[in-house]
């Protein structure tokens, strides 16, 4: 393999990375700040997506779109959190993926209900399709280079925001020690709704954006989840860095391990075999990274606790 | 009227009954040393002012709100500051983001704070894990100083500390006494301090509020039976 | 004088900057209670992990029976004889009193691995459990639901399981906290008798009962045990008071 | 006798009676679905000893449904074929005989359990439930891609297989092996609540630190109970497929391990008979709801919000209060 | 339990001799109703009930019921549907596994299936039954069809890809059956997988003059959205599957001039099409699928086996199905001898018909085309 095709190849990792740490972002915070396993999370990642695509059917603006997936997705976290998720906090993790799996079936035939059966369509805006060139002859798609560079740019918001500003900061002593913020005058549970939409409207955002370049479809959702679930475990849950660090790591080990593996296997087997297998292996692959990377660090590679 | 006042507060862990009757008044200005040995209620009595442990009988006022009906947050709006036992400042978080991280507008702000404990100042950007036991104690009175209380709570502020940064506590809640006239609730072991700074005190024996009075009138025979070694 | 049941040599351990166990040296002679004080935050609680086998040394050995046990396991240290009760009772809420006191005696049997037959119909275990029930007065609640007891049942029952264990050595992490007057004086009377069966390292708050019960006093500040003497030393040690109640006296 | 114990009896009886009486009513449908939820209930038996009594979250035990189906599937597709499914170094064949269809199932995920078990064990609360996950995902991906048995096709067995002395064709005859065999799991499951192990298993759940302090390794104790869960996931595992005649990677699928998680707390966890109430209402509202409306899972969403959220400890918790059964 | 099924008045005027004879028949129709691929599934239906209520026949009652697309419901139903609904005939299962996992058990137990979709070649070799019929295609069928277009297309080094599942293994077999020009790469992708860059990224690099791909569903969508996007601009050859009516949509400009190969389309010349495209639309208020299509012929098959036979005694019956004497909307149909199709395969192009992403039909890929596992079936 060339190193040109190598490179566009950790190019797309780092492109699919990014995309999963949005959707991880979220999670992890929900799953940091207040401990809860929120199985419907790619749910919110699938309404932001029809919100987007509903939108720029009407608008025919992907901006629109694109604000349209962030206000539903969170207003749609907000709600479930109100009247759902916050009588969860207290409940074990059981109690939590039962209720949460419940909502899953509720978000999706409910789109199903409204939206029909069909897939949506979404696409790239004009300006930002087509491909560029890259120095050194790569030509890239220009709408993934807006991703990453989205991403990159979201994932230092999100760093800001949780560093720099006073929500972040109450959101991280509520991390340490609720009871204490509480006891110093803060809100917690409006501080936990927030959260919650935040998280909700970063995953809405990841929904629009994918949406353009994937399919807009009703159970779109839970193969996102599984991925944004292994990432913020290799990380560690409720770091915000780790879920960037492990979307990037699942990114490049689920792009290139599908590149590279049959290549590997052609070595030293027929090319049909080696490519049965070796893309057999490449599915397994993002798992058992999971799988090392606990057994090696239980709590992942920057948790705290569990 | 009183600004806290507490009568026949009972609280439970559980199934377990840890306050039977407690009672004791705070007012306005005044400085109230709250005293016992280990386990007699001392912080569970804080931590039923602050909302933290249920109330299950009694009367818990604080200017003459009923603190029972509110929530942790609500109450410490009303303007009760904790600084609590073990301190637990945010390990996570720099010292001036443990400062404003609940600060409400009034007197205190970063650079009073600064001047009462000039040694956060200087580590305004370290996190609070890597303090010194004495400066996290300061940093757990100026974050709730921060809060701009009209009633600051002191559970064991000098409790593990070096003699000397114990000197310094002390100072600073002598200073906060003289030059604020802030409302003080001081759970504390040492008598010898206690009694330069507090004008009441409030014995607690097994849940029980078993002596209160001034200062002044606290009996050696008092102090050898309920608190000393 | 008979060689020390259980001895710690020069332990240390660290967390970050903080010494949690600094140079610390402790023995537990056969039929002695020895008591270790200290104000909150001295370290008294890592120090008990350590010996227990909960936490390991940074530096330093704990030895037990003669033998070195630094690197064994708590299970591992538990059959060799040693045993504990918690500060805040380490209990199976769920079960019955006389369920928690089987697991004891389940534990001293070696034999957990057995999936048939009810265990409330092992004769020689429930005679274990209920002999150490008795012993501590709960004999009469061994059908209750351990979430149902006092917190001084909770206590006594803590005891009870360590009783199981027919222990070479105690380790008791503060068994009088919360106990009202006569819990106290009762499990004091009671210490009192059990320090023939095997020493006691007991680490208690509640000064009564460390002044009646201990034969030896060590005071554990800032990691460093200051002062290891009989109760009268300790009494008038200076650094001792000032350690306490904050006094020059 | 306690209200538990009424209740469980009744519903022993309940799912005894129905599928006899639709027999004589000529309602082989019926039969199919009581089948159905015993075999579903028993796969929540096995995974209720690993969550009720151990307190160990799996979402992964659909790996060893899987493996039970897997064994059933690749011993009765070479019986079909009559190709050995080994001939080196030892010759094994295929066989159609339930029996050893079942021990096979009950080895293969027994000895997939122990490994993962063992690896697993290591994590505790969020860690352990996610990376039971990826080991879960991990067989689910094998299997479709594995070309060998179906792939994501599966793999058809068009007649059941033979137990000695029945004819499993029958319907009722395949529901009282399914039967039989879920009895024996509750009684199993019983006494292991009850024995030395149930004992030192569950009091790790609550304090695993007491459980130290007496001299018993916590970690052999949940690895012990993960592994005998397995078994007993895999073992209804393997009569799943021969209920379908059929095994497919979907007995891999995380939401396959999400259900029968949902049988259990639907039931109410740690109760004997949970996941046999909770397989039974799932499987009625399945069949009910189904008929309803084309968007009725989001009915049966709602349901389960309501389960979780207002009957807590489960339909058993409701029905027979809060109080967990010591005996 | 008949909550859904559809009894249809009867209309004198419509009664046939024939059909005075038959007894009713009892459809179930297993068809994936929720869920991702639901799409599929409710087009056939729509289609086949179509066909039921245009025919006015009162003898005919359908039992619908929705499969998620679990092969373990779908076999759960079809017990259901025989031993308790008495259904004589099913239909409707869209996915190969799920028809695996059925079809099977159904004609053991000596009911009639009629696959309106899948078309998995175990069914159709050593696996073939006497009551089994395919009313679609060979699962191979299209993709035989689009290696023997890019042939004609003069394509010598085609870059290939499909899901890896035995669905995805069969398509680039069938392809290659046919396909006489190199292959600049061979590529598995995962099941589901919504990502194609780096396959993009390969064929980019791979110096192919031609892409054939078999990715089903969402999986179409997100490879067309994306390879549109990528600036390779490779000819494109594919089965009908993500270029059809529902998907297509969804899919926009990015299909554009894509060659697809279909045993049917809307602009076929024949009375019985136009009159389904035209009724389709008036009924429904969308066009026709390639599925709905399926679904539609399917029925009227049944119904043309009704008016010979009666469905209780089998082998009449079963000659009527073989005799396949009704009006195909494909033009020709007849069926080969192990049941399946041998039909006219086409070519087709997208093209965009006002707002409305739509195909036209450029040619013939593949004539009166059976599908290869015929030899291996013995009944």
């Amino acid at each position: 393999m060339s190193l040109l095709l190598l490179i566009e190849q950790i190019l797309n990792g780092l492109q699919f990375g990014v995309m999963l740490f949005l959707t991880a972002a979220g999670l992890t915070l929900v799953f940091g700040v207040m401990g809860l396993i929120n199985l419907a999370h790619g749910s919110l990642f699938m309404i932001g997506a029809f919100a987007a695509a509903a939108t720029a059917a009407a608008t025919g603006s992907f901006l629109l779109a694109l604000a349209a997936s962030l206000a539903a997705a969170a207003a749609a976290g907000a709600l479930v959190e109100v009247l759902v998720i916050r009588r969860l906090y207290s409940r074990d993790h059981l109690d939590q993926v039962l209720a949460t799996f419940a909502l899953i079936l509720v978000f999706s035939e409910g789109t199903r209900w409204v939206f029909g059966s069909f897939p949506l369509y979404l696409n790239i805006p004009p300006a930002l399709s087509g491909p560029v060139t890259l120095p050194g002859g790569i030509e890239y798609p220009v709408y993934r280079l807006t991703i990453i560079a989205v991403g990159l740019m979201i994932a230092l918001g999100l760093f800001l925001l949780i560093s720099r500003t006073r929500l972040g900061v109450q959101i991280r002593a509520g991390e340490s020690d609720r009871e204490m913020i509480a006891a110093l005058g803060i809100d917690i549970n409006r501080l936990y709704t927030v959260v919650f939409a935040l998280g909700a409207a970063l995953a809405g955002l990841a929904g629009a954006l994918v949406g353009a370049i994937q399919s807009v479809q009703v159970g779109m959702g839970e193969p996102v989840l599984i991925l944004a679930f292994v990432v913020i475990v290799i990380g560690g849950i409720g770091s915000i860095k780790g879920a960037l660090i492990g979307s990037i790591l699942v990114g490049l080990t689920d792009t290139l391990g599908g590149v590279l593996l049959p290549e590997t296997f052609k070595l030293f087997m027929d090319p049909a075999s080696a490519t049965a297998v070796g893309s057999a292996l490449a599915s397994m692959l993002i798992y058992i990274l999971m799988a090392v990377v606990l057994v090696v660090k239980p709590m992942g590679l920057y948790g705290a606790r569990a | 009227m009183s600004l806290l006042s507490l009568t026949n507060v009972s609280a439970f862990y559980g199934a377990s009954q840890a306050l039977f009757k407690v009672s004791l008044r705070v007012d306005e200005g005044a400085v109230v040393a709250l005293m016992g040995r280990n386990g007699m209620g001392k912080s569970t009595t804080i931590k039923t002012i602050m909302r933290m442990l249920p109330a299950a009988g009694g009367e818990l006022l604080f200017d003459g709100h009923d603190l029972r009906r509110l929530p942790s947050h609500k109450a410490a709006r009303l303007g009760l500051g904790l600084v609590p036992e073990g301190r637990r400042c945010f390990p996570n978080l720099t010292v001036e983001e443990n400062l404003t991280a609940a600060a409400r507008p009034g007197h205190w702000d970063l650079k009073r704070v600064a001047q009462l404990f000039p040694r956060l100042e200087e580590r305004r950007a370290q996190s609070a894990a890597s303090l010194s036991g004495g400066e996290q104690q300061m940093l757990a009175i100026g974050r709730a100083l921060m809060t701009n209380p009209r009633l600051l709570i002191l559970d064991e502020a000098t409790e593990g500390l070096a003699p000397i940064v114990r000197q310094e506590i002390w100072a600073a809640i002598a200073t906060l006494k003289r030059e604020t006239g802030l409302a003080l609730l001081v759970v504390d072991k040492s008598l010898r301090e206690l009694r330069q700074i507090a004008d009441e005190a409030v014995i607690l024996q097994r849940g029980e509020t078993v002596w209160h009075g001034t200062m002044g009138t606290l009996p050696p025979e008092i102090t050898d039976r309920y608190l000393g070694v | 004088m008979t060689d020390p049941v259980l001895y710690v040599r020069n332990i240390t351990k660290s967390f970050g900057a903080l010494k949690a166990s600094d140079d610390v040296s402790l023995d537990l002679r056969p039929g002695e209670i020895h008591a270790l004080i200290g104000p909150n935050g001295a370290g008294k609680s890592t120090l008990i992990q350590q010996i227990s086998g909960g936490l390991q040394p940074d530096s330093g050995t704990v030895h037990f029976l003669g033998q070195d046990v630094t690197a064994l396991g708590t299970a591992q240290r538990a059959r060799m004889g040693l045993g504990r009760t918690f500060q805040i009772s380490a209990l199976a809420m769920e079960d019955t009193v006389l369920q928690n006191a089987m697991l004891g005696a389940l534990g001293a049997s070696g034999r957990p691995f057995r999936f048939f037959r009810p265990v409330l119909q092992e004769k020689a275990l429930r005679q274990v459990a209920e002999t150490a029930l008795d012993r501590v007065g709960l004999l009469d609640h061994a059908a209750i639901r351990t979430s149902d007891l006092s917190h001084g049942q909770r206590r006594q029952l803590e005891v009870a399981v360590a009783l199981t264990l027919s222990p070479r050595a105690f380790i008791m992490d503060e068994p009088m906290a919360g106990l009202g007057a006569s819990g106290s004086r009762r499990l004091t009377a009671f210490l009192d008798e059990l320090r023939h069966e095997a020493p006691i390292l007991l680490v208690e708050h509640d000064m009564d009962a460390v002044f009646a019960l201990a034969d030896r006093i060590s005071v554990l500040v800032y990691g460093k045990v200051i002062a290891t003497g009989s109760v009268d030393e300790i009494r008038n040690h200076a650094e001792v008071r000032r350690a306490y109640l904050g006094e020059d006296a | 006798m306690t209200r538990e114990t009424i209740l469980n009896a009744a519903l022993g009886l309940g799912l005894l009676a129905f599928p006899l009486w639709a027999y004589f009513a000529d309602e082989p449908f019926m039969i199919t679905l009581a089948t159905r939820v015993a075999i579903l209930a028993l796969a929540g038996v096995g995974l209720n000893i690993a969550l009720g009594l151990g307190g160990l979250v799996s979402l992964g035990h659909a790996a060893f449904f899987g493996i039970g189906g897997y064994a059933m599937g690749i011993l009765a597709s070479h019986a079909q074929s009559y190709s050995p499914l080994m001939e080196t170094p030892f010759l094994i064949e295929g066989t159609k005989s339930m029996p050893v269809i079942w021990l096979t199932a009950i080895v293969a995920s027994g000895l997939a359990a122990l490994v993962i078990g063992a690896l697993s064990l290591r994590t505790s609360g969020v860690y352990f439930i996610m990376i039971t996950l990826a080991f879960g995902q991990m067989l689910f991906y094998f299997a479709i891609s594995w070309p060998a048995y179906g792939g994501e096709d599966g793999l058809s067995i068009y007649v059941r297989n033979s137990f000695p002395g029945l004819n499993t064709l029958d319907p009722i005859q395949f529901f009282l092996i399914a039967y039989v065999l879920l009895m024996a799991a509750l009684r199993f499951s019983a006494r292991l609540a009850g024995s030395p192990f149930g004992l030192a298993l569950n009091a790790a759940r609550q304090t695993a630190e007491r459980v130290e302090t007496v001299g018993i390794v916590p970690y052999r104790l949940r690895l012990t109970a993960f592994v005998l869960s397995g078994m007993i996931t895999g073992l209804a595992g393997a009569l799943f497929a021969d209920l379908n005649r059929f095994v497919s990677p979907t007995m891999f699928s995380w939401q396959t391990s999400g259900e029968i998680m949902i049988f259990i707390i639907l039931g109410g966890t740690a109760r004997l008979f949970g996941p046999v109430a909770g397989a039974a209402l799932f499987i009625t509202l399945e069949h009910v709801l189904g008929g309803l409306s084309e968007f009725w899972h989001i009915y049966l969403g709602l349901l389960l919000l309501v389960v979780v959220l207002y009957a807590r400890g489960g339909i058993i918790g409701t029905l027979a209060g809060q109080e967990v059964k010591h005996d | 339990m008949n909550k859904k099924s559809f009894f249809l008045a009867a209309t004198a005027a419509v009664l046939s001799a024939g059909m005075a004879l038959a007894e009713p028949v009892k459809v179930g129709m297993i068809t994936t109703l929720s869920g991702g691929g639901a799409g599929l599934g409710i087009d056939v239906r729509d289609g086949f009930m179509l066909a039921v209520k245009q025919s006015g026949n009162p003898d005919i009652e359908v039992v619908v019921e929705d499969d998620q697309r679990k092969p373990d419901i779908a076999v759960q139903l079809a017990d259901r549907m025989i031993q308790s609904d008495k259904v004589d005939i099913l239909t409707g299962i869209i996915w190969s596994n799920l028809a695996m996992a059925v079809v099977p058990s159904v004609t053991a137990q000596g009911k009639f299936y009629l696959s309106p979709n899948a078309g998995p070649s175990a069914l159709a070799g050593k696996g073939c039954h006497p009551n089994y019929f395919n009313v679609a295609w060979q699962n191979d069928n299209l993709h035989e069809a689009a290696g023997a277009y890019a042939n004609t297309a003069g394509y010598k080094n085609t870059f290939i890809l499909a899901p890896n599942y035995p669905a995805g293994q069969d398509a680039l077999a069938g392809f290659k059956r046919f396909y006489e020009g190199d292959l600049a790469g061979e590529v598995y992708t995962k099941l589901g997988q919504k990502d194609y860059a780096s396959e993009i990224a390969q064929i980019r690099a791979s110096g192919a003059d031609s892409v054939f791909f078999f990715l089903p569903g969402g999986m179409g969508i997100s490879f067309l959205k994306q390879y549109a996007d990528s600036g390779v601009d490779l000819p494109v050859v594919g089965p009908a599957f993500s270029f059809d009516q529902g998907i297509l949509q969804a899919v926009g400009a990015a299909a554009l001039g894509v060659k697809n190969t279909s045993q049917w389309n809307k602009d076929i010349d024949n009375p019985a099409n136009k009159a389904f495209v035209e009724a389709f639309q008036a009924e429904y208020g969308r066009l026709p699928s390639l599925y709905a299509s399926q679904g539609y012929d399917t029925a009227n098959l049944i119904l043309s086996a009704m008016a010979k036979a009666d469905v209780k005694d089998q082998d009449a019956f079963r000659a009527a199905l073989e005799a396949a004497e009704f009006e195909s909307v494909r033009g020709d149909f007849k069926f080969g001898p192990n049941h399946h199709p041998i039909q006219d395969i086409y070519v087709r192009e997208v093209l965009q018909e006002g707002d409305v992403f739509t195909n036209k039909i450029l040619g013939v890929a593949l004539e009166d085309h059976a599908d290869a596992y015929a030899g291996e079936c013995k009944m």
